[in-house]
């Protein structure tokens, strides 16, 4: 199969879906004319102009709430943010209008609304655009919340994001997008709330979000040759979060460590341990473990910055520790 | 296309409505009948009357916290608003949102909140569809003088602007947000000149007038309709009632304040005008009276009597599928 | 010893510390002469005047930011919100800078800020005066995250977080403003990261927070006569987090239950639990369970009201499930 | 207490040191010694250095993701600057921060931020500080054009203003925020007339003269020590180098564009007028120049020279105990 990086993939995604549905447009700085500060959309604004790749003044909130307008009178706005960090100014409007009118409305209104972006640590990028935040919208209800680890993947989570009526943060590691991988073309869609079985295994169950995926692949090449038989899944969508897939691997190695590159506390790794505990607390022959980054703001010095990321070297180490348990 | 302009007489039960709706509300909030916070709209009838007689049914409203009005002018039963705020299944918004958030979107009423200013970016971004879908709707923002200091008023008046959206934004400069004075709250005490600041016609009327907020509002809804951009109108007026029922008053304001603006109440003063100018019959008037009270007092009734959410429902609707 | 109401106990912490400490001063809306929307600084406009108790125009993440500029530079800034839902909108001011001043300067800077008011269910409030969100304040590092449950330690908190450099966050359920209990007068201060044991039990612990103490306690007059004994530990401070005092208990009783009225995903009871796991697996007999609110918007009809929030009742059933598992 | 008026020749130095800076930035940069973003003030050093002339020591700076400049005229050595961008430890932030966040509160630098708009909010902060601590001391914000459509420029401005808080809001309109032209971006292309919706003097200023920048800012600081509140201050000017190292130019701009603003580069302009006034000899400013190289020269070395921050210290001062 073709080869692409998530950024041909996920820009390949978002044009057909713009050819199908002329009711998408796109809201961001940089995003017309010039295609993104991410390449997310090179080539569109020649094809679609200016009133569907709409270059913002640096309003974050601004445009978020008129997404939310937009999203309630007939179009679907994708909000292109770039950073997670500069969207934050928006969680108003995201936490109090966006995820709350197709409850407040009884299911009235629709909210078709994609908030798509970077978050994660890397390349000294420093503490105000290396932000992942995807657990506030795991808490709060009403979002649907997407974090992709392969090409594939990106395409077409990011098709089943431009179809779905709720609001969706889609959220990529920005040391992920020049990644490469096999990508079907044309109608591939991934639907939410199903894991991925990244590789079968049988001592050890590694949940690894986004870019902690490729990382648990590069710690399991040291790991087999110890014997140790790693089950790695990938939710691929936390918000619906497929538990089942998770507990029918926990059943089979009683062993389960997740690993997320963001912060621990109230966590996915918290969330995940606790309905693991809820519904499969007898299959368990060791305690859950979380690996997490350290909780501190992201420094901006390599020797700091990889201190604070759990790279391949510390998965493999806490594989290896909950192996031993 | 434009909505035809609206009968005298109509404006007059529409304001009527609204005043008659909320004193019912005053009596049902001492009877313990509304659960949460109870804004009314008592004093600015005429300016969700006025704006409200040049939308059409498909152009839609985003509100605030004092939204009754609004809704009744936007085309909401008194039935289903005074269910709402009873919290029975038969309110607008099913008993989900009582007083601060009323929706009816299939007449465009898009929503009240309990939030000042996201209403604006909002109604932004209905302009924003609108325009894209090459429709001539219109998308219309009703806040208080209270959002104007709110980064979202920046914020949405500056996008609506250098886009040209079809879109209103409708202040009610009652000059108190909730206790505090505009004129303390906002260093240009002129909501209007800031127009200005997003090259954005701002125009101010007398918000007790139904009939200059009608043709305040005539312009903007052409200037929208035909794609010459969004318009900023101050309406200038007062509630004379306290900033929600079983608060207080006159701690922040004097009884004499008060009483000098329920002079200028828009009911009367539309009533009288109709009269002296032969518009109407006091008869004519006499019988609208009648009937608004008889619906008032029906959509009363029929909230008492309607059932209670199931709470077996709480949870519906949180996702779309 | 006298009985204040938690609104009397913490007007008397913000007046005492505000006699004692000229750079503390209060920002809000209505916290003037009018005394604030909770009554929060009745009597205190008097007293120390305009720029001490500061009536702010309706611009939450602009106070917020003013707020945080104050705390870089000499004073020591109180937010008084009203309500959480309303502060939601200066979250970037929060997570981007409040929270990492301090560590982005080495230490060279402090923040003594803090930001105080409701959060929770009850009154009809419906979806926009009814957010708790301090999951969110526990995930990102940098805060302090109060959530009081007795009028005293109401007081006691209060007058250490008027004294601490960090940011903290303190927030309030509406429904105990008016409760009664025995507070201390004059210095009394009660340290963050220590739990506070309600009562001694043995047979299931119950962390509760916030108004869930109440709740729990109303609960365990039904269970004494079961036979149920109930451990049931107040946190008091959710960051830091006094998980010793957690796991001692759970090593007595082997049964958790975390009752919490906010959401789940990713919430206090999902940390606790992945801590407790983490730390005291062994003395586990049964799954960590957690009682939360239902994940939908606050609804506004009584009926529907009622339905989302975890009562007496259900932390009874709660209790009386895991002690039989 | 005024800070005494500058020299001019300091002034001069001023600038080439930022100048001369940010060129070995550059090359640094190219040589893959800097890790982040690197955004630099080429083209705009009469803005930081002319406000800066009239702030003291302890007078506080907000700034923003082009903070290089504002850094080195608030009182950080170059040595700080260099080696924090390079990541050491001995960088003025320790190595935590890198080009977009400069901390050096022992001089007033209260932080470069790399989000549009916070910096205007802490500036209105520390004047409230400084207003309640009955002090004379004045907070700066310098942001782009790209933060005035920004809600934080909103609430901020009419903050201070309402409060009559001792700030100083600078901006320096280069025209463009990243690629998007101001023009576009704002409904109202002047962003000193917006000193009016909040009741604010706003007033514009040549950019690049650094000693127009400098009466503006006088002015502007004594308003604000003796009580009368706060200033809007327009710096019109232009950066000569793409929005940050590494990117393109050209799309969004013309070279003839680009080319027309470097012959009203600042320092050159300042360096002519003083001979021509006869205020500094040839001789002198030779000697100036060689002595700053010399300056960014050792800096480069030191930095180079520098330890790398220690891992184990990377979840320090996170709280404060
Ligand atoms: C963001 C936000 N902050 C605070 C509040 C609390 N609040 C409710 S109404 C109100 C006053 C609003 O004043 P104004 O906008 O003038 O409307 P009015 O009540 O005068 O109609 C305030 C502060 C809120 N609802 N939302
Ligand atoms: C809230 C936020 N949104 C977006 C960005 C990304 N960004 C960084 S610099 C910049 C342009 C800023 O333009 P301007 O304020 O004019 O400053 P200039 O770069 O021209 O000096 C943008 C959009 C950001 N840093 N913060
Ligand atoms: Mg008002
Ligand atoms: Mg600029």
């Amino acid at each position: 199969m073709r080869q692409l990086s998530f950024m041909e993939a996920t820009l390949e995604a978002l044009s057909e879906e713009m050819a199908r549905d002329a009711t998408i447009f796109v809201l961001g700085e940089g995003i017309g004319q010039r295609g993104g500060n991410f390449r997310t959309t090179v080539g569109l604004y020649d094809k679609y102009g200016p009133e569907r790749l709409r270059d913002t003044p640096i309003c974050e909130r601004g445009f978020v709430g008129l997404a939310c307008g937009a999203a309630m009178t007939g179009t679907r706005p994708v909000v292109d943010f770039m950073f997670l960090d500069f969207v934050l100014d928006a969680l108003g409007e995201m936490i109090n209008q966006i995820a709350k009118m197709q409850y407040m409305s009884s299911g009235r209104l629709k909210m078709p609304l994609l908030l798509r972006g970077c978050g994660g640590v890397g390349h000294a990028a420093a503490t105000h655009h290396s932000t992942a935040g995807y657990p506030l919208f795991m808490h709060f209800p009403g979002f649907r919340v997407v974090v992709p680890s392969s090409p594939a993947d990106a395409k077409g989570l990011l098709k089943t994001a431009l179809r779905c009526d709720d609001p969706v943060l889609f959220l990529e590691h920005k040391s992920l997008l020049s990644l490469k991988g096999p990508v079907p073309d044309g109608e591939h869609l991934v639907p939410f709330g199903q894991a991925r079985v990244v590789r079968e295994g049988s001592s050890v169950t590694v949940v690894a979000v986004g870019i902690m995926v490729p990382r648990t692949l590069k710690a399991m090449e040291s790991l087999a040759a110890d014997g140790i038989s790693v089950e790695l899944i990938d939710p691929r969508t936390l918000a619906p979060l497929d538990i089942d897939t998770i507990l029918a691997s926990v059943r089979k190695t009683g062993r389960l460590l997740i690993a997320d590159e963001t912060f621990a506390p109230c966590g996915v790794g918290a969330e995940i341990a606790a309905q693991v505990m809820e519904g499969g607390f007898d299959d368990l022959d060791a305690p859950i473990r979380r690996l997490h980054g350290l909780h501190a703001p992201t420094p901006y010095s390599p020797p700091l910055e990889k201190a604070v990321v759990p790279d391949a070297d510390a998965v493999a180490r806490a594989i290896r520790d909950l192996h031993a348990e | 296309m434009t909505p035809a302009t609206p009968p005298p007489l109509t404006l007059y039960r529409q304001m009527l409505r609204i005043r008659r709706c909320e004193e019912a509300l005053v009596k049902a909030h001492g009877r313990g009948l509304i659960h949460g916070a109870c804004h009314t709209y008592v004093g600015q009838e005429a300016v969700a009357v006025g704006v409200c007689a040049w939308l059409r049914r498909d152009d839609v409203v985003f509100s605030t916290h004092r939204g009754h009005g609004h809704a009744l002018a936007k085309g909401v039963s008194c039935r289903e608003l005074v269910a709402e705020l009873f919290g029975r299944a038969t309110g607008c918004s099913r008993g989900r949102g009582g007083s601060m958030h009323l929706f009816a979107p299939e007449v465009g009423l898009m929503g009240t909140s309990g939030i000042v200013g996201p209403c604006v970016l909002q109604a932004a971004g209905a302009g924003y569809s609108f325009k894209l879908l090459k429709s001539d709707r219109v998308g219309v923002a009703f806040f208080g003088d209270g959002a104007v200091n709110n980064g979202a008023f920046h914020e949405g008046l500056n996008m609506a602007s250098i886009w040209k959206l079809p879109s209103l934004f409708v202040c009610e400069n009652n000059q108190y947000a909730t206790e505090v004075p505009f004129r303390y709250a906002a260093g240009n005490p002129s909501v209007a000149s800031r127009g200005a600041a997003y090259a954005m016609p701002g125009i101010a009327v007398d918000g007790n007038d139904v009939f200059a907020v009608g043709e305040a509002a005539r312009e903007a809804t052409r200037r929208a309709r035909s794609g010459e951009g969004p318009t900023l109108i101050e309406c200038q007026t007062y509630r004379t009632r306290p900033h929600a029922e079983g608060m207080g008053d006159f701690t922040y304001r004097t009884r004499e304040e008060v009483e000098e603006w329920k002079t200028r109440d828009p009911i009367r003063r539309w009533r009288e005008r109709l009269v002296a100018e032969g518009t109407a019959q006091e008869a004519e008037l006499t019988r609208v009276d009648a009937e608004v009270q008889d619906e008032v007092d029906d959509a009363v009734r029929f909230a008492e009597a309607s059932a209670w959410p199931d709470p077996a429902t709480a949870c519906d609707h949180v996702y779309s599928v």
